[in-house]
């Protein structure tokens, strides 16, 4: 019996979201993208549509407004699936903690796999992030 | 009978690297009219400066309004509560300033580049210019420690001292840069496809560049001379070897050329700084707490940046206003939108470099 | 800096801008407490090295304020802005630029 | 060419067909000064996909888009079995409006638009493909494949037909500058939007199985030499990936005058190049 599942980490698609943060993470998440890091070696594609979407990057302290997209997008991505929070104000809110507007990281409203601290996440760490992510989406 | 179709774009799409929602309705993908809604990146950060934050900290929580452009507004903030405190700091320090303002420049620009590539449907030039632009990251990170997010700029001076070894690094990377953007230049003026997706795209005339209070590239790129580099004095820029650029058209061309043309005169002006750096102290020491309030203006790689300060004594702030580039251009956007093609509309869209975070604060 | 009369706004920015010339840079609100209310309408000009002119006034919360939008487009994310954050009334423009239902009310203003 | 032979090859062209697309995608990653995926990694998304939850948007969506993946599959299995030109290329214009269908079928405004778009490139592409039919007809005077491969080489008088077919390649497997119709950073995807999981398979599988059909009119170009069809097929691979990496997406109507000026264009010079020079 081939086992279909272990071929989930070969290809992780990923679907990246903003819900407020300040960039410094988004343009690492480009960086990991680009021809020194070289993300698709992994077999990321970077699809921005939930429906064919394996791996959720999110990136920001959760605004309120985000509040309903994330998890409109998180239900819409099928199963199985790994959120990774990315960088220091998706874990806990960081810098962004107990502003009036934020909810304090994503894990009040989404359940979160795999946290990648640093403000802003540097690439190594990203893609440290993406392979830990990986090996959880094997389990599931 | 036109139908007319809504077409949304975002909050999440893949051309986007920010939530922002735009609703263009359409006929026959013609744009007709635009609906946004910018809000979405709206964390409270003028009420923290205030309540949270001493003063001496707020330098580090203004600069995550926004990760491209962090160092203009630790600066621009750290400007503003020297002149309120009456600090003088010495050449050194306003040169190494200049240095990270226009490195932070560099890379700004590159991004935008890359990204107006990338929503046009250019894959390869996208990579080519994010791998060019690891070169100047270098430069960052080797000056300041992390790649985005160096709190380099303290108040009363810099928190970093440069390295001869960096001084080299810095040197190598920016002629081996200048190269690479000449050769994109050359790329970018000669490619047929991206003639067609540029060319007369999404323009901006020259009086609308002044009637909807146009900013930084957008503006100079419709040939309007505004940029405040050049109507301030608070930093040295004419003693670099600043100058002005200018576009004639105002499309997504002409702002293309401008922001090669503006890294070309960064990388001179950090090359000059380098060479030109004396011996000194990175750090002035300074007494008191702030009274009194200032207005401070930089230019951003997006455009003007305006801090508001008003300090009462106390070790908190009485009022923060931060004032974006992106923020007053909104309108002049929905402007440009309107009568061009949903198909052009991702591109025209990275090439007004927006921030969304700036924007919402 | 100039104090105006907030009557008479429009006539005195009318008066003074001129697009070519002047830069509308933002309109600036600080809660001053005891329902006072400052505002700032900021600009510069062009091409001349640190060169600003204020219009200022002190109003309450319960007025409603004139809008400068038809002079000049941009302001209007402004003017948008400050009914947000101050929750002060200000005549054609809606609120919601950054806030919802979730979030608090006027949350710029002295808690007084 | 045997029964079995010909069956074997059509049975298994998803599967050459994702090595080949594998390969391109290795290809363009080098063109970009990268590292690339493994050429495996189409199949490891395949079984991926096959593992994910399925979702349905509406029934009639996903059967339209069973029906487009099944009729290409026999459009291979005609190619192979050396059918007849028109046939094939009338196949594949069925196929593809069942893909077009599929996309109208569901309330989405990017899926709408891809299938706009995709309409409109259909209406490019598909007089080339007939004019470049006639071409091979007037030279060989057969539209059936096998008599074409049995046919001695007389690639001079088609050299304007393989030029021509330069732009249709572009056009079908949905690549930089034509791609128009599928345009990720605009319409995510057009009329993939809407398809998750298994049915995004088929989707995913039916670029191979595009990939060898406009190929294989390339390679029927060179008539009986074979090893130099192949030639023309590894030839245009790299020409095809070249441009794809050199050249921004061109909108629709750029998309259709392109087409219809330098391609159609190439077509109408091949026909007369044939008729004046070559009989």
């Amino acid at each position: 019996m081939l086992h279909i599942k272990r071929f989930l980490k070969k290809s992780p698609w990923v679907l990246h979201y903003n819900t407020g943060s300040c960039n410094g993470c988004d343009i690492e998440i480009l960086a990991c993208l680009s021809p020194r890091y070289d993300l698709e070696r992994l077999g990321v594609l970077n699809t921005g549509n939930p429906k064919q979407a394996d791996i959720f990057l999110v990136t920001g302290p959760l605004t309120h407004r985000c509040h309903d997209r994330l998890l409109q997008l998180y239900s819409q991505i099928p199963d199985p699936k790994v959120v990774v929070a990315v960088g220091s104000c998706t874990c806990t809110g960081g810098v962004f903690k107990d502003m009036y507007n934020v909810n304090n990281g994503i894990d009040s409203l989404i359940p979160v796999d795999v946290y990648v601290p640093g403000c802003a996440s540097s690439p190594e760490l990203i893609m440290d992030g993406i392979v830990k992510a990986l090996e959880i989406l094997e389990g599931k | 009978m036109k139908k007319t179709i809504t077409i949304p774009l975002g909050s999440q799409h893949i051309s986007l690297l920010e939530p922002v929602r735009f609703n263009f309705s359409c006929e026959n993908e013609k744009i007709t009219d635009v609906d946004y809604n910018v809000g979405f990146v709206h964390r409270g950060i003028e009420k923290a400066c205030t309540e949270k934050f001493e003063y001496k900290q707020v330098g580090y929580v203004v600069a995550r309004v926004c990760g491209l452009c962090a160092i203009t507004h630790t600066m621009a903030y750290t400007l503003g509560i020297e002149h309120i405190l009456n600090i003088k700091t010495n050449k050194k320090i306003d040169y190494l300033r200049i240095l990270m303002l226009e490195l932070d420049r560099i890379h700004s620009h590159l991004l935008c580049l890359a990204h107006t590539a990338e929503n046009s449907g250019f894959e390869g030039m996208f990579m080519k210019i994010m791998g060019d632009r690891e070169l100047v990251m270098d430069i960052q990170e080797a000056i300041s420690g992390n790649r985005v997010q160096f709190d380099f700029v303290c108040i009363g001076g810099v928190n970093r001292d440069i390295s001869t070894e960096c001084e080299k690094l810095a040197f190598t990377n920016l002629a081996l840069l200048d190269k690479k953007v000449d050769d994109l230049i050359g790329k970018f003026t000669s490619n047929w496809s991206t003639a067609l997706k540029y060319k007369n795209i999404g323009a901006l005339s020259y009086d609308d560049a002044f009637n909807f209070n146009a900013l930084g590239p957008l503006a100079r790129a419709a040939g309007a001379a505004i940029d405040v580099r050049a109507e301030s004095s608070i930093l040295p820029y004419k003693e670099v070897g600043y100058k002005m650029i200018l576009g004639q058209n105002g499309d997504i061309y002409d702002r293309n050329l401008v922001r090669l043309k503006e890294i070309k005169n960064s990388i001179l002006m950090c090359q000059n700084i380098l060479s030109g750096l004396t011996e000194g102290e990175i750090l002035v020491k300074f007494k008191g707490k702030p009274n009194g309030e200032s207005f401070t203006r930089l230019e951003a790689p997006r455009g003007e940046i305006f801090y508001y300060l008003n300090a009462n004594g106390t070790n908190m702030l009485q009022r923060v206003r931060i004032k974006t580039p992106t923020f007053s251009q909104i309108p002049g956007m929905v402007e440009i939108f309107k009568g061009s093609d949903y198909a052009d509309a991702p591109a025209i869209l990275a090439s007004f470099d927006p921030c969304m975070s700036c924007t919402a604060k | 800096m100039q104090e105006i009369k907030i009557e008479n706004l429009i006539e005195e920015i009318t008066s003074f801008y001129d697009p070519k010339l002047h830069h509308f840079v933002c309109l600036n609100a600080n809660d001053l407490g005891e329902n006072r209310l400052k505002l700032q309408w900021i600009f510069t000009f062009y091409n001349q090295e640190d060169n600003y002119q204020i219009f200022w006034t002190i109003c309450s919360f319960d007025e409603v304020l004139p809008t400068i939008t038809k002079i000049i487009p941009s302001a209007i994310m402004s003017e948008a802005e400050i009914v947000d954050l101050f929750g002060v009334q200000i005549k054609d423009i809606q609120g919601g630029l950054y806030l919802d239902e979730t979030s608090p009310i006027s949350p710029l203003r002295c808690s007084i | 060419m045997s029964i079995v032979f010909s069956f074997m090859l059509g049975f298994f062209a998803p599967i050459y067909g994702g090595i080949f697309y594998g390969i391109d995608r290795v290809l363009k990653a080098k063109m970009q000064r990268r590292k690339g995926p493994p050429v495996l990694q189409p199949f490891y998304d395949m079984l991926k996909l096959f593992s994910k939850t399925k979702f349905i948007v509406n029934a009639p969506h996903t059967i339209w888009m069973i029906f487009y993946f099944l009729s290409l599959w026999a459009v291979v299995f005609m190619i192979f079995f050396g059918g007849n030109l028109l046939y094939i290329i009338f196949g594949h214009l069925l196929a593809t409006v069942f893909f077009i269908i599929s996309g109208y079928s569901v309330n989405s405004i990017f899926s709408q638009l891809g299938s706009n778009r995709k309409l409109l490139s259909v209406v490019a592409y598909e007089p080339i493909l007939i004019v470049n039919a006639i071409c091979i007809y007037l030279v060989f005077g057969t539209f059936e494949i096998s008599e074409i491969l049995a046919a001695p080489n007389n690639f001079n008088s088609l050299v304007f037909t393989f030029l021509s077919l330069l732009f249709v390649v572009p056009t079908v497997l949905k690549l930089s500058p034509f791609d128009a119709s599928k345009a990720h950073q605009e319409i995510v995807g057009g009329i993939e939007v809407e398809f998750g999981g298994v049915f995004y398979e088929l989707v995913y599988a039916a670029k191979f199985l595009e990939m060898i059909f406009v190929y294989s009119f390339i390679f029927i170009l060179a008539s009986n030499d074979y090893i130099f069809g192949t030639f023309l097929v590894v030839f245009s691979f790299f020409a095809v990936a070249l441009v794809d990496n050199s050249t921004a997406r061109i909108k629709i109507d750029s998309l259709l005058k392109a087409l219809y000026m330098y391609g159609f264009g190439l077509g109408i010079v091949s026909i007369f190049w044939i008729l004046l020079c070559c009989i």
